[in-house]
């Protein structure tokens, strides 16, 4: 029930005008086998991690992606930056396509993209030393020689003391580590940064200061982020537009601010309410929380229709029901359609700007 | 379950084929000496190593030898057992060589010893590993922990023959003199009391082998689970310590525990070979050992097989029982 | 193979039964146990070849034409009347044998009826036919017709099958024609397998072995469980519990048993009841015999017990040790360097240190040093004093044995060190078992001060190594070579070329060796200047009495100076740890083993 | 002495210069060091800090949960007058779990995965109470249903692993209210959980402590989380309060440095395009706390006595307890700036 | 812009900007902290250091002593019986059943049993850690071949098959496998390897499943390391620690496995002395030579005491979880 989005559909989602994307997605697709078996692996069912995403990503602009845990973010990075194989669909980045690049084709193409990750912890290994770990881009790549004085003018560059280039991670804090982390991403020069979740395992103090730097990297060295994260504060912060994920589809992407003002999905809406709102200068853009009921259903195991349906509090405000739905909302799974200019959204019934999300505000 | 179950038969199937191919490639192909020309006497002459070598099957092609005894495993081998000869049937292991016995009588006979001594040796070291476990765990550093664990590493360091010397000559006709610690295997049947006396000692000598392994593995368990959250939980609830520990911390601290006593049990099926013939107990290792020294190949073959079945029977039943102590294996 | 316990069967010489004071009593069980049941092949008297088997047969189970008295010593030895009424008829030419059988002795239950001379024509078919494998088939080869009966395959032939030269004119007449004259021809109906057997029962039986769980006895004894075999049909016959190869013989008093069939002098059978167990801790069955839970231990003596036996006043009188007509020796292959020189063998023989070897046996209680090939018990002390290699002490000479070496080809610079190459890492095969190990740096020692480095192996089956040709072991101390019965020509056959075999060979130095046999059998050695003694061997074969066993001394002196195949170390003793219940002990020379029908025991013991 | 912040409603818990040390090999970790604190009934109290600042501490330590062997601890905690440190383990126990409840952080973690929810929910139950098997389980079935879980009757036998995040953190809310504690303490119960799910936690507890009537303690280190569910606010660093405030006040009129720092680091949604000023440098360890102020290292507006003297816990006329040397007058001054320079820079 | 220098500090005081954490110390300080207090660890190594010195010495030893490890002295040394003579001025240990130095061959066999030990563990560690990371790390087809292989010789009757190896492998002077495993000491090491490496593996194999999900692996994999790089210089050192406590808890396990198939008689020829094989010599007289049974048992039990003393040591050492 994949459906072929017609590259023009997304593809001009939030296209500035004339200007070819650095990343291109469309159709991206990942299933992730369920198997069993004690010699030969059955496959008992799937994990549909990423359905059919299409979106591009523009130099120098930062993309954020938010939805909650398990919708399939993650997976998306990895299958930009090539370090899973999808199931189908296509990436081009820089104009060429990757999908189907062998590792050693891969092999020029990953200086221009590279990954910050979300665990200080995990992502630096413990047995290395800084040196070794920033260093390690130019050894694989045999693109510099002089390693050493390479990797102290980065660690100057993302603020740490580049005396430390022997020591060993465990001597830093969660906030150094992450900037190593974002040293060895800039190593090579990149043109794309992906960032899984760079600063959700930082205290708030410490995310500021990443978050920060991220920008001014960004100003000095033209780069263009992928950004995601689940702290729609931080994706605010940070994103030029931004993308919805849900059940590993995207449900609304659109530029930063408008999606935030004006939620169209209602996923989207249902989700900004839930955030904590924190002490707002005059509480202002203040609106009605809506508790979305129950859990994420299972990716091994989507609802038929639009994946959202049975959480849907504008299906019921459609249906004026509290346990209906749309029949359309049951059966079929709506189209990235473009509700306003620039901004697309998978909904057969899109929230309208003011609009209130509750069958009570209706009744 | 039922699926998985059958399909964990299947593998254990599998598993056992391929450990006896291979007892069959070392003992059949690698050897240095024709068993024919053993059973062939003292002064052989051609016509009779023939002879020996034609009824004992060795005559026919590698190949056909081992397909022959595939098919007496799974038809039995009921029809073609000689005169004389009691306790053919199935699963058919054939002859023994050396004794004209049907190897899968030999083994209903001797199967009860070595469980005898399995069993037994194996509860004895769980109760005693796994108190020394918790005490260890829970009174860290304190004498009693350095003691057990010191008892515990002294059996873990010393040689099981050794030990069983050790343990014979003090309670033995020339130690202590107790004569219901003496060797040999009574049957239960005829006298239980006989029995336990007799396999007190091999009991003891398994369990001090044995137990520190356990000891180690329950200290390190029970130390980890008590840092997890729910035994916090638990606290918080009000639940008395002594509760928190045996009810909370223990039953997800023996989990690993319960996987490494079933092999262990089924790997001592051929494995206390040296036990056993210390105390003269007649079990299934000693007789695959002595089988194996005198070229006895369906003896050896058949104890093989005996027990790589044990070993994936007890590999699934040590699933379902991980299985049914915890819940999250058996929904996944 | 050639095992320790196998075919120790001896000569008598000697009665070293003991009398611990009044009469021997009536009845008892008697309690044996034994490390390990490798006493017997299957206890079917038509293939077993192992002495402790023999043993019992002979005493107790199954009464052969002739028979022994199971006492030690040179009457030991001798023959008498057994199922026979008297000594057989000898026609002039010496090729026809007749005897008369005894009326009234008669098969256990449940056959009961008396034995004929048919019951022992029965036995000879059944050696001749191949798939019994008779084990020493090979001494009845003279019978006439025994060879066309088996090429036709015996009894399983299809169609009359007999042996022309074996007549039963009536149940008491049997007589036996031989191709050529055989002069040790009553020894050899004296070993089991000649002995009766009822075609009613072992008819079932035609697979090796597989009648020794349904023996059916003629002697005084028979296999527990004997009478309630239900031997109405093949189908119907379980195995007597009396026997399990693995774990226990045990053998009750036969009812159909007629004294009066007998001699005192050659059963006086006052055990009610015998029990043979498997203890597979030696060290224990010791234990048990001085606890007195078991009357004697069918093991060999660790060195301590021996000694604490031999030298405690009480245990004394409970320690046998008799000659048992084995010898002991390091064989060395004459194809292989550098045993392919006489001098590198002349010089083995005078560097190896004897004693140390005995000591590892558990000294000189385990037996003589041998000096040569036949045990002197066996040329009735004759040659006690030919000791070609004598050395001070048995410790070996070094002076000597390298004054020899220096002759030798692998002395190179004539220094009396074996210098060359092939002098080093020479394998030398030996078993696993103590005795053996405690051997090995002995053995290694003493080549090694005339400069040949041996590298041990040890088999757990090392018999089967050596019996292999190819396998071209230099030399191996594994072997030792017991009689069958008491003549010589058992242990010639040892030398004999033309019993060399590519596999299951016992001509371990393969004396005689050709170079067409030499590929035949897969031997890669040399095989020039290897002599042979076959004509020596017919020689004495033709021979009877004195002439014989001059002859076998002649050959044994031949062998040992001119052809040097063995190191021979060890005239082993049998010897025997019993219990204070046991009150009257017999040795048996035949067997070499306990005369069981005389011994006697405390019947309230056990 | 506990500041008095005249809190409508009984005083359920006093702290009282609560001091935890924890010696270890590499010094003494100064986990808690001198907090003051008051709950009352009907309030929700939060705690923010960073990590690591000993918020979770101070909490088990109120419960008895922190082994009294392996800690120093010094101070009062006294719960409806009794003070909870005096008690033996036993007197303890019976307070634990029925007076004071406490939820943690990973609801993953905290249910035992081998037993049912249900049997350790009846377990609960039974620990403090003498009641039936049947009665236990009526109760619980009760509770869960309160809590909300869907269906009690057939999730009762369930085990937590067939529990989503958010249904097992109402299991631990329902296990928590079994005895109609006094007091429950949140410790992060949100953190692990997806934001709507949050937002589902977060109105149960709400409408718990109303339901209830009883004091909540959460602690939480996200600034908009406190903001939203509580009514008082107690920000700690490095084992010390900072400020303890009204939550209005607190967000707009903040006293100390670094409550300042945590405002100005928090993107927030109701400010776009805003500057993040955020705080230098990384919290301190607790085993080298520096001297004087614990903050000062971090300090933009350190001065000669914040490296020496330790500043008290208390009201300097700015209508709520706080610690920092600074005066009143340049308290207001500096927020002032602040707040301007932060908005000045927004495009 | 924001920068990331930190912003200039209006600071009256010059106090140094915090910015240079103070960490704990590094895992070795810790392990070496924690190690250092562990005095039946510090004891296990001591014994190690003697015991590796008096094997390495033994020639030395063997020399003051005046005897060879192969010297006979039947006639001083056994009695007409072949008993071995116990202790006295010149032999401190007694003799053994040829009326050898048994103190000497003791030194010589905790030579032989170090050797055996560590070769064969060595060689188990190597096979191990190789097919446990490639298991781990690849998973798939590699991971079922390797892990079902492991199945197979876990529920193989380890001395069973023991032995008819060593049969088939000391046939000949040549051995098996071409040569490769000459019957004697390398086959009683190659016997033990094989039964040895599947222990070995799996532990790497499930710490491999694990380290492999970890971000840092990811991350080289982004920067375009190949399979090779990930698991010899990303995964491996990573293994490092579980790998030394394994090591130090399998060599004394060993060892006994050595002594049990010198006890079978399956173990290492006569003239290298084995502590094992000595034992099984003694086991038959020992009732009477309580010294032939007495040193060699003590000095193996020294030998796997004190590797399972300092495997203790360095488990609780080296894991975190000890901590608590
Ligand atoms: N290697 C894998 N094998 C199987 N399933 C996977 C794998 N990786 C991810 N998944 C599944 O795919 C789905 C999407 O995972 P993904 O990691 O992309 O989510 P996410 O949005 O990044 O979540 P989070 O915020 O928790 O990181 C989840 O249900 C996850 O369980
Ligand atoms: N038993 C203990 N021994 C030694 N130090 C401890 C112990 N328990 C806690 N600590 C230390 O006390 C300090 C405070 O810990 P605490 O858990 O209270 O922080 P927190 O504010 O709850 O942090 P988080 O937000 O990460 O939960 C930490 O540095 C911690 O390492
Ligand atoms: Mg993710
Ligand atoms: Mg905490």
């Amino acid at each position: 029930m994949t459906e072929i989005v017609e590259p023009s559909g997304a593809a001009r989602a939030g296209r500035r005008s004339g200007e070819e994307p650095l990343v291109s997605v469309r159709n991206l697709t990942k299933y992730f086998p369920i198997t069993r078996g004690i010699i030969f692996q059955r496959e008992i069912g799937r994990v549909h991690a990423v359905e059919d995403v299409s979106f591009d990503i523009f130099r120098g602009e930062t993309l954020g992606l938010v939805g909650e845990s398990g919708s399939g973010k993650s997976t998306t990075a990895r299958l930009i930056t090539k370090l899973i194989e999808s199931t189908s669909g296509t990436v081009s980045f820089d104009g060429q396509e990757i999908t189907k690049h062998s590792r050693r084709q891969m092999r020029p193409i990953r200086r221009e993209m590279q990954m910050i990750f979300q665990d200080p912890y995990s992502s630096l290994n413990p047995r290395q030393t800084i040196g070794q770990i920033v260093g390690a881009p130019y050894v694989i790549q045999k693109t510099e020689r002089n390693v050493k004085r390479r990797v102290q003018e980065l660690m100057d560059r993302v603020g740490l003391n580049p005396e430390h280039y022997n020591r060993y991670s465990h001597e830093f804090s969660g906030g150094q580590r992450q900037r190593i982390g974002i040293a060895r991403a800039l190593a090579l020069n990149p043109q794309l940064i992906v960032c899984d979740e760079p600063v959700s395992a930082l205290d708030v103090s410490i995310q500021a200061q990443i978050l920060n730097l991220l920008r001014s990297l960004q100003d000095d060295f033209n780069l263009t982020y992928l950004f995601i994260s689940h702290d729609l504060g931080v994706v605010r912060y940070v994103s030029d537009r931004i993308a919805v994920m849900y059940l590993g589809r995207i449900v609304e992407i659109g530029s930063a601010s408008d999606l935030y003002d004006n939620p169209r999905q209602p996923y989207t809406a249902a989700l900004l309410s839930a955030v904590p709102k924190g002490y707002g200068e005059n509480g202002a853009g203040a609106r009605e929380r809506v508790v979305l009921k129950g859990d994420v259903p299972s990716p091994v195991d989507p609802p038929p229709g639009c994946v959202f349906h049975p959480r849907c509090p504008q299906a019921r405000l459609v249906s004026g029901r509290e346990d209906e739905v749309p029949e359309k909302c049951r059966t079929e799974m709506p189209p990235l359609g473009e509700v306003d200019s620039g901004r697309f959204a998978a909904c057969w019934y899109p929230v309208q700007p003011g609009q209130p999300l509750d069958l009570a505000a209706k009744a | 379950m039922g699926r998985y179950v059958i399909r964990r038969l299947l593998w254990a199937a599998l598993i056992v084929f391929v450990v006896t191919l291979l007892t069959f490639v070392i003992f059949y192909v690698m050897p240095p000496g024709d068993p024919a020309i053993r059973f062939a006497g003292k002064q052989p002459t051609e016509a009779t190593i023939r002879e020996v070598r034609e009824q004992l099957g060795l005559d026919k092609s590698l190949p056909k030898q081992y397909y022959t005894f595939v098919e007496r495993l799974v038809t039995g081998d009921a029809a073609e057992c000689p005169q004389g000869v009691e306790g053919c049937g199935w699963p058919g292991l054939w002859i023994s060589y050396d004794s004209r016995t049907a190897v899968r009588q030999e083994i209903i006979e001797r199967g009860p010893r070595t469980i005898s001594l399995a069993l037994g040796g194996a509860i004895l070291w769980l109760v005693l590993g796994v108190s020394i476990g918790i005490i260890s765990a829970l009174k860290r550093r304190s004498l009693a922990d350095r003691l057990a664990m010191g008892f515990a590493l002294f059996g873990i360091s010393a040689p099981v023959f050794w030990l069983g010397l050790l343990a014979l000559f003090i309670f033995g006709s020339e130690g202590l003199g107790i004569d219901a610690f003496s060797t040999g295997y009574v049957e239960f049947s005829s006298d239980p009391v006989g029995w336990f006396s007799h396999l007190v000692l091999p009991w003891s000598v398994l369990a001090l082998l044995y137990a520190a392994f356990y000891a180690r593995m329950t200290r390190g368990n029970l130390i980890d689970t008590l840092g997890e959250d729910y035994i916090r939980t638990a606290r918080a609830k009000g639940l008395p310590e002594r509760k928190v520990i045996m009810k909370h911390g223990l039953r997800a601290s023996l989990t690993p525990v319960v996987t490494m006593f079933g092999m262990d049990i089924a790997l001592l099926i051929g494995g206390a070979v040296i036990t056993e013939t210390v105390f003269n107990l007649q079990g299934l290792g000693n007789f695959a050992v002595n089988s194996a020294a005198s070229a006895d190949l369906p003896a050896v073959v058949g104890v093989t097989l005996v027990l790589a079945v044990a070993v994936a029977v007890m590999s699934l039943v040590v699933d379902v029982v991980y299985a049914y102590l915890d819940p999250r294996v058996r929904y996944s | 193979g050639g095992d320790d316990g196998g075919g120790g069967d001896e000569q008598a010489a000697t009665d070293t039964g003991e009398d611990a004071g009044g009469e021997p009593q009536r009845g008892g069980t008697f309690r044996i146990q034994t490390d390990a049941f490798e006493w017997t092949g299957n206890f079917d008297p038509t293939g077993e070849y192992l002495g402790t088997a023999l043993g019992f047969y002979s005493s107790l189970l199954v009464r052969n034409l002739m028979g022994y008295r199971h006492v030690g010593g040179p009457e030991g030895n001798e023959l008498i009347p057994d199922l026979a009424e008297a000594e057989p008829e000898i026609s002039e030419d010496g090729l026809t044998y007749t005897f008369k059988i005894k009326p009234g002795v008669k098969f256990a239950p449940p056959v009961d009826r008396d034995v004929t001379s048919k019951d022992v024509l029965y036995a000879f078919k059944r050696i001749g036919t191949p798939s019994l494998v008779a084990q020493y088939g090979f001494y009845y080869s003279v019978i006439e017709g025994m060879a066309e009966f088996t090429e036709k395959g015996g009894l399983s032939a299809k169609g009359t099958n007999e042996i022309s030269g074996i007549e039963t004119p009536d149940d008491q007449t049997i007589t036996f024609k031989l191709t050529e004259p055989t002069g040790d021809f009553l020894f050899r109906l004296s070993m089991p397998a000649a002995g009766p057997i009822p075609e009613e029962v072992a008819k079932c039986f035609m697979k090796a072995g597989e009648y020794g769980r349904f023996l059916i006895a003629t002697g005084p004894y028979m296999l527990e469980g004997s009478d309630n075999l239900d031997a109405t049909s093949c189908k119907s016959m379980k195995p007597l519990p009396g026997f399990n190869p693995n774990q226990r013989l045990i053998m009750v008093r036969n009812p159909n048993y007629d004294e009066a069939t007998d001699t005192k002098e050659a059963r006086e059978n006052f055990v009610d009841r015998w029990e043979m167990t498997l203890n597979t801790n030696a060290q224990d069955i010791f234990d048990r015999v001085k606890s007195g839970s078991v009357e004697l231990a069918h093991a060999s003596e660790p060195p301590e017990v021996i000694r604490e036996y031999t030298q405690n006043e009480d245990l004394k009188k409970n320690y046998h040790s008799d000659p048992g007509d084995r010898t002991w020796y390091i064989t060395m292959n004459l194809t292989q360097p550098p045993f392919d020189d006489i001098h590198v063998r002349k010089a083995a023989n005078l560097i190896m240190d004897k004693e140390g070897l005995r000591r590892a046996w558990g000294g000189s209680v385990k037996g003589d040093i041998a000096q040569h090939i036949v045990p002197d018990t066996m040329f009735n002390d004759e040659l006690e004093d030919y000791a070609p290699y004598a050395t001070e002490g048995d410790a070996g000479d070094v002076d000597k044995a390298m004054e020899e070496m220096k002759q030798s080809k692998y002395d190179t610079d004539q220094d009396g060190m074996c210098d060359a190459p092939q002098c080093k890492g020479v394998l030398h095969v030996t078993r696993t078992t103590d005795v053996w190990k405690a051997m090995v740096p002995v053995i290694e020692e003493s080549f090694r001060k005339i400069g040949i480095q041996v590298t041990t192996r040890e088999f757990e089956d090392s018999y089967t190594v050596i019996q292999t040709v190819k396998r071209q072991a230099p030399v191996s101390s594994t072997p030792g070579w017991g009689k069958d019965y008491a003549d010589a020509s058992t242990f010639m056959v040892l030398f004999d070329s033309r019993s060399i075999l590519a596999e299951g060979n016992v001509n371990y130095s393969l004396v005689g060796l050709t170079g067409e046999q030499a590929k035949e059998v897969g031997a890669a050695g040399t095989t020039s200047g290897i002599p042979s003694i076959d004509a020596d061997i017919d020689e004495c074969n033709k021979l009877q009495d004195d002439e014989r066993l001059s002859c076998w001394q002649d050959l044994d002196q031949k062998l040992m100076e001119e052809i040097v195949p063995w190191v021979p170390y060890l005239d082993a003793n049998a010897d025997f740890v019993t219990s204070d219940a046991v009150t009257h002990y017999v040795y048996d020379q035949f067997a070499g083993e306990p005369g069981w029908a005389h011994i006697a025991m405390d019947p309230s013991a056990g | 002495m506990a500041p008095e912040r005249g809190f409508q409603g009984e005083t359920l818990l006093d702290v009282r210069d609560l001091k935890v040390h924890f010696p270890t090999p590499d010094g003494v970790v100064k986990a808690v060091d001198g907090l003051s604190f008051t709950v009352h009934r009907g309030e929700t109290f939060g705690i923010v800090g960073e990590s690591g600042s000993g918020k979770s501490v101070t909490n088990l330590t109120a419960l008895g949960l922190v082994n009294r062997k392996a800690a120093q601890i010094e101070g009062e905690v006294l719960f409806k007058g009794r003070d909870l440190l005096k008690l033996t383990p036993g007197e303890l126990r019976h307070v634990r779990g029925k007076e004071l409840a406490m939820i943690f952080q990973d609801p993953f973690a905290s249910l035992h995965p081998m037993y049912r929810v249900g049997d350790q929910l009846i377990e609960a139950v039974k620990v403090h109470s003498n009641v039936s098997k049947k009665q236990a389980e009526e109760r619980v079935l009760e509770l869960l249903g309160a809590v909300g879980i869907p269906r009690p009757r057939e999730r009762f036998r369930d085990y937590p692993h067939q529990f989503s995040g958010g249904m097992r953190q109402r299991a631990m809310i329902a296990m928590a209210l079994t005895h109609n504690p006094d007091i429950l303490i949140a410790d992060e119960p949100t953190t692990a959980l997806d934001v709507t799910v949050q937002a589902q936690i977060l109105e149960l507890i709400d409408h718990v402590k109303r339901e209830f009537d009883i004091g909540v303690i959460l602690i939480t280190h996200d600034l908009g989380v406190i903001a939203d569910v509580s009514q008082t606010v107690m920000v700690m660093y490095a084992g010390r309060a900072m400020e303890l405030a009204p939550k209005d006040e607190l967000f707009r009129k903040p006293l100390h440095p670094y409550t300042w720092g945590l405002l100005d680091s928090m993107p927030r949604i109701a400010q776009k395009g805003t500057r993040l000023l955020p705080i230098e440098g990384a919290p301190p360890s607790l085993i080298n706390v520096p001297p004087g102020c614990a903050f000062h290292p971090r300090c933009p507006h350190r001065f000669q006595p914040c490296d020496r003297e330790r500043p008290a816990f208390a009201d300097r006329g700015g209508g709520h307890p706080e610690a920092c040397h600074l005066t009143i007058e340049d308290k207001r001054r500096l927020w002032a700036e602040r707040d301007a320079r932060r908005l000045g820079v927004a495009v | 812009m924001a920068t990331v220098a930190p912003e200039t500090t209006q600071a009256p005081l010059g106090l140094a900007v915090a910015g240079e954490q103070v960490t704990g110390r590094t895992p070795r300080q810790l392990f070496w902290a924690r190690f250092k207090k562990d005095r039946a660890a510090l004891l296990g190594l001591a014994l190690i250091v003697l015991l590796v010195l008096l094997g390495a010495l033994a020639p030395l030893i063997s020399k003051l002593a005046g005897h060879g490890p192969n010297e006979l002295f039947t006639r001083e040394m056994t009695d007409e019986f072949g008993i071995p003579l116990g202790p006295n001025g010149e032999f401190i240990f007694g003799a053994d059943k040829s009326g050898r130095d048994l103190f000497v061959r003791i030194m010589y066999g905790i030579r032989t049993s170090l050797i055996v030990g560590v070769v064969a563990t060595l060689f188990a560690v190597f096979i191990g850690v190789v097919l446990g990371i490639a298991a781990g790390y690849f998973r798939g087809v590699v991971d079922t071949i390797i892990s079902r292989t492991i199945d197979v010789i876990l529920s193989m009757p380890i001395l069973l098959f023991a032995i008819g190896i060593a049969a088939a492998c000391s046939a000949t002077a040549t051995g098996c496998l071409n040569g490769l495993v000459k019957p004697g000491l390398s086959l009683v090491i190659f016997i033990i390897a094989i039964f040895t490496w599947p222990y070995i593996a799996r532990i790497v194999r499930g710490s491999t499943l694990s380290l492999r999900e970890k971000e840092f692996i990811e991350a080289a994999r982004s920067v375009g390391a190949g399979n090779g790089r990930i698991m010899f210089r990303e995964i491996l050192p990573n293994l490092v620690a579980p790998i030394i406590v394994y090591t130090t808890v399998i060599i004394p396990n060993n060892i006994l496995f050595e002594a049990a198939l010198s006890f079978l008689g399956l173990g290492v020829p006569d003239r290298i002395p084995s502590l094992g094989r000595m034992l099984d010599d003694a086991s038959a007289i020992f009732e009477d030579a309580w010294w032939f049974m007495f040193f060699p048992g003590l000095f193996l039990i020294l030998i796997t005491l004190a590797f399972n003393l300092l495997g203790d040591g360095l488990r609780d050492a080296l894991d975190p979880r000890s901590d608590r």
